[in-house]
């Protein structure tokens, strides 16, 4: 066990500077796609949700977990679905031509 | 199952977190912005799907109600509202996100309270994500407007709120030491409480940067989770955890510290300042604010070489860009050159201007940031200034004014000045304008939308 | 022993991000001590040797271990004192007043 | 040995692991670098010292024995060679870790051979590991001048080496499949076989690029070991390994790729092209390379307002950087403006003339890039080019030329041009420099440490 929190805390150490490095200087233009995609990364808790609902015994622990699926899923599509609008707005970035 | 289900599950993870790694960084560049999302989007579809196979979970109907309510929730929510309401909704489901994670530490500690390793990991998985989602959901309602926007600053909040804190993870850290699951539910209630408080005497206008730490504790919420399945016989999935946590995490504070610095503020004093509560006094501004008729304004437009378009907040909350493409068009086609000056900080969030006016169908082209306009100025004939306040205030270059330092732009060099606003209101930073008493500058008072469309109208009948 | 594979193979991605972007835009004035800077941190391969070695059981194990015991050493300790070297000379960046 | 003592071991992996990349950050940056090192050593030493402890090892004097003959060879050798032999020592401090490398995956073939996972891992980390180092040696032999520094072709060399790289993967492939050690030792030799023809064909000046690819090299060998040791009782020092070898991996490649490109060449180019064993044909430069007495040249400077120096590669084989300094404080002390034009590329490492001007004591002010100084350069009353060619080569411009698109010092457009080279010598890029044809531009032959000593007996004559 202990073991595997180290190795953990290697991955933590290595996905902090990751995170930290891939923004670098991010355009002020960017920062509120990119907060909105970040939140939508952080959705991955969806799979945590799934599996604790999916080990849950006892019926406290199920509606708990039930609870963790749901506002899991809503971050995951929500996230999305509010990223993917706010970015496709920026794509007339690319037709400089002008309006259409 | 069989031992190649568990091999391949672990792929879809690895090549998920990679995806996630790859659509963070093409979401940091405008060119390949909208890739990034799909990136990821596809390596969280297959990160759901590839769990759904684990070994040794049950309550498959409850798992499948569960994604396919939130989901849907979550996607027709996200579809349905206006554009303007986008950084109310990143509070949104961020703080499902938080939610969850304080859920999944709930499911942790009371199954598994004897672990000590575990229960500590998800204590503190459960505060963070507690916090976070009493806060994002606060940050919802002041933005949505569904409470005061104004700062409510309670008496003595600072000691109050830590007294909250402690408390509550004291009563945490005591059901773990005692393996007592009952003290769990004060523990969670005190955590959301102080996340409400926290939240409450922030001013509507420095959420973004709150939203904006709120996702970062929600990362590292999800990180601990991770940090606690990783012994559990479904280790993988905590590892996919905890490095899309720390991830978002460490992306999200940088993106928090950018984003208070882009406004000239400090992350503690957005948390703890209840700014905006204040107002400055000492400093009266000499002569009047004189009003224009919109027959004039709109000749003396029609008749200039260049007119330069300076929108802020109160353009989005008229909702007036499609109006505002309206007149931009009616001005090139007499001729007239329009460029539109892009403030950093100009509106709500940050890039709000941006978005609304590649809403309305404005060439990215015609947009002009900071540095790039304020040059032009002198030779510009009319500026429009359109619900800006703030970010158009030449106290900023004046010492001791709550503004000073915060770059501007420079619209008062301009030979005529124009400025919609429906009355005497002041800005984000509640402090008077110089601008609107300088002789260059005129005020077109009213809302922005219906200003401007009479603006149009006037446009039309002239031409 | 799978686990751990897939444990490394994660943490293999994150250091590749975490080198790729750390590096960044570097100016072309050090790419040499960066090149020689790496150079040491691959070092650790020191560590490896002495694992080795102290695992070795026959002669020739232990031949090779030496080998690579005493290499990875040179490793370390030549590329450490080379970037010192090198970089020394850089920390008159500093002092912009003029020759000493 | 107690639990704690392992606890410990790992937590200093963990924080050596840290320093580690937060050293290759410092060192990214001019500011920081030197801090970078400093971070990086403690780390190692750290880590070295704590794997001593590691819990079931023995040989423990056969280990100190190692480390300190090894170290202390690698140490005196780094401190006594001269600064201009760098390149050099890099590749051979380089190619004893890949050879580190490949010894430690050779011991863990003989010893467990029977664990096809870790058994195919280390072939793979031997593979790389051999290459580099037999690599790196070549590379030392050429740079220190123990062997030709021209390309050696020999013929049919692509299908050749690839034969042997096939064959001597072959063996190692087929002593794991068969379990028979006794392979591993062809598969060795022709490995290194590879290494050694695989560097031969390439021209010492593109050596500093093929360094820095066999440093990521054998990073990646070194993480390769470090997979395979993970599985092991020691399991952490594998993950160290892992991280450190894959950042260099990661980090080393990019370097490579920015080397090669600041010198407008391709990786491919530089591995397979034997580049510079051509010569371009059918050009003919026009006039003729007029020669200037030493005396002459010293009066032309003494009586300039503006002296720039273009230094080159000859100045680095002549050793002449001492000389230079004397030169410019001379030209100072005679209230002349002396500025030092640095190409990004000229000598033969990436930062080459830097580091020499520095050593010889010339402050970091006075040294301009190419940007900074091209457009002084027609407001020089003259340019000092001291054994530099190809980054002085106005033939850049020219299509077709082999140098065409290179950044080049745009120093004919000098006033005067005085050039110090031993003869008719040609540049690294074995073409014509037309400059030396130019009307404004002089000769002033003989080896570069002779004639700047020469330029200031006579400056110090005349003042
Ligand atoms: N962009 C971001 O990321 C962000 C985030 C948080 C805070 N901030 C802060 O927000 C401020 C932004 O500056 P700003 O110049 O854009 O806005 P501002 O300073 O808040 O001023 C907005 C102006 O619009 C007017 N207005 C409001 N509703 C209107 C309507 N319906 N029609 C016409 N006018 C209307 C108001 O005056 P009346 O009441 O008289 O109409 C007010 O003076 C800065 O201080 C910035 O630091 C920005
Ligand atoms: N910096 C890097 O990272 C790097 C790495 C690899 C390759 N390169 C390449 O190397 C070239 C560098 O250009 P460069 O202009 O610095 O050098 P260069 O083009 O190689 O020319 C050097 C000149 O110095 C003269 N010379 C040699 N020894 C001398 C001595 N002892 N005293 C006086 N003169 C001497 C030679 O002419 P004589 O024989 O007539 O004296 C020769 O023309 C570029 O083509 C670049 O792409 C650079």
């Amino acid at each position: 066990m202990a073991a595997d929190l180290w190795t953990a805390l290697f991955i933590a150490i290595l996905a902090a500077f990751t995170g930290y490095e891939v923004i670098g200087r991010v355009p002020v233009l960017l920062h509120t796609p990119l907060m909105s995609g970040s939140n939508f990364i952080h959705g991955i808790v969806l799979v945590g949700a799934i599996v604790a609902l999916g080990i849950a015994q006892t019926p406290l622990e199920q509606a708990i977990g039930l609870v963790a699926v749901i506002m899991g899923a809503m971050n995951v599509t929500g996230g999305y679905a509010v990223t993917e609008r706010i970015l496709a707005m920026f794509d007339r970035t690319k037709r400089k031509e002008g309006p259409p | 199952m069989t031992a190649w289900v568990g091999t391949v599950i672990d792929a879809v993870y690895v090549v998920a977190v990679l995806a996630f790694i790859l659509g963070l960084k093409a979401m940091s560049s405008p060119e390949t912005a909208r890739r990034g999302i799909v990136y990821a989007g596809a390596a969280m579809l297959a990160a759901v799907v590839a769990t759904f196979f684990s070994p040794g979970l049950s309550n498959f109907l409850l798992i499948a109600v569960g994604v396919i309510v939130g989901g849907g929730i979550g996607y027709y929510w996200a579809r349905v509202v206006q554009m303007t309401a986008m950084p109310q909704m990143v509070a949104v489901f961020n703080g499902m996100g938080g939610g969850a994670a304080a859920a999944i530490a709930g499911v942790v500690l009371l199954s598994s309270l004897n672990n000590p390793a575990d229960a500590g990991l998800s204590v503190a998985g459960a505060v963070i994500g507690s916090i976070s989602i009493a806060g994002s959901v606060i940050a919802f309602l002041k933005l949505q407007g569904w409470m005061r926007q104004k700062p409510i600053v309670l008496p003595a909040r600072q000691p109050v709120n830590l007294a909250i804190l402690v408390v509550g993870v004291a009563f945490g850290v005591y059901s773990v030491v005692r393996v007592e699951t009952i003290f769990l539910l004060p523990f969670f209630l005190l955590l959301l409480l102080y996340g409400i408080l926290l939240t409450l005497p922030i001013g509507g206008a420095d959420m973004p940067v709150v939203i904006s730490m709120f996702n970062a504790l929600t990362g590292i919420a999800v990180a601990l989770d991770g940090f606690a399945l990783v012994n559990g016989p479904l280790g993988d999935a905590g590892y996919a955890m905890v490095i899309a946590g720390v991830l978002v995490g460490a992306a999200g504070s940088l993106l928090t510290v950018l984003m208070a610095r882009a406004m000239n503020r400090s992350i503690s004093n957005v948390v703890f300042g209840a700014f905006g509560a204040t107002e400055e006094t000492g400093v009266t501004v000499q002569g009047t604010m004189k009003p224009i008729e919109v027959e004039d304004a709109a000749v003396l437009m029609a008749y200039a070489n260049q007119v330069v378009i300076a929108p802020g907040y109160g353009m989005a909350v008229a909702q007036a860009q499609g109006k505002v493409r309206e007149l931009s068009d009616l001005l090139e086609a007499k001729g007239v050159s329009v460029k539109f000056a892009i403030h950093p900080v100009a509106g709500r969030m940050p890039g709000h201007m941006n978005v609304l006016l590649a809403e309305a169908g404005i060439s990215y082209d015609k947009l002009y940031d900071r540095d790039e306009i304020n040059p032009e100025f002198a030779n510009t004939d009319v500026v429009l200034v359109i619900g800006a306040n703030d970010v158009v205030n030449p106290a900023a270059r004046r010492a001791g004014s709550p503004l000073q330092g915060m770059p501007i732009l420079d619209v008062d060099q301009a030979k005529n000045v124009l400025v919609i606003k429906r009355g005497q209101g002041k800005g984000f930073a509640g402090i008077e304008n110089d601008l609107f008493y300088k002789d260059n500058c005129r005020m077109l008072y009213g809302d922005a939308q219906q200003v401007v469309a009479k603006l149009v109208q006037a446009l039309k009948r002239s031409g």
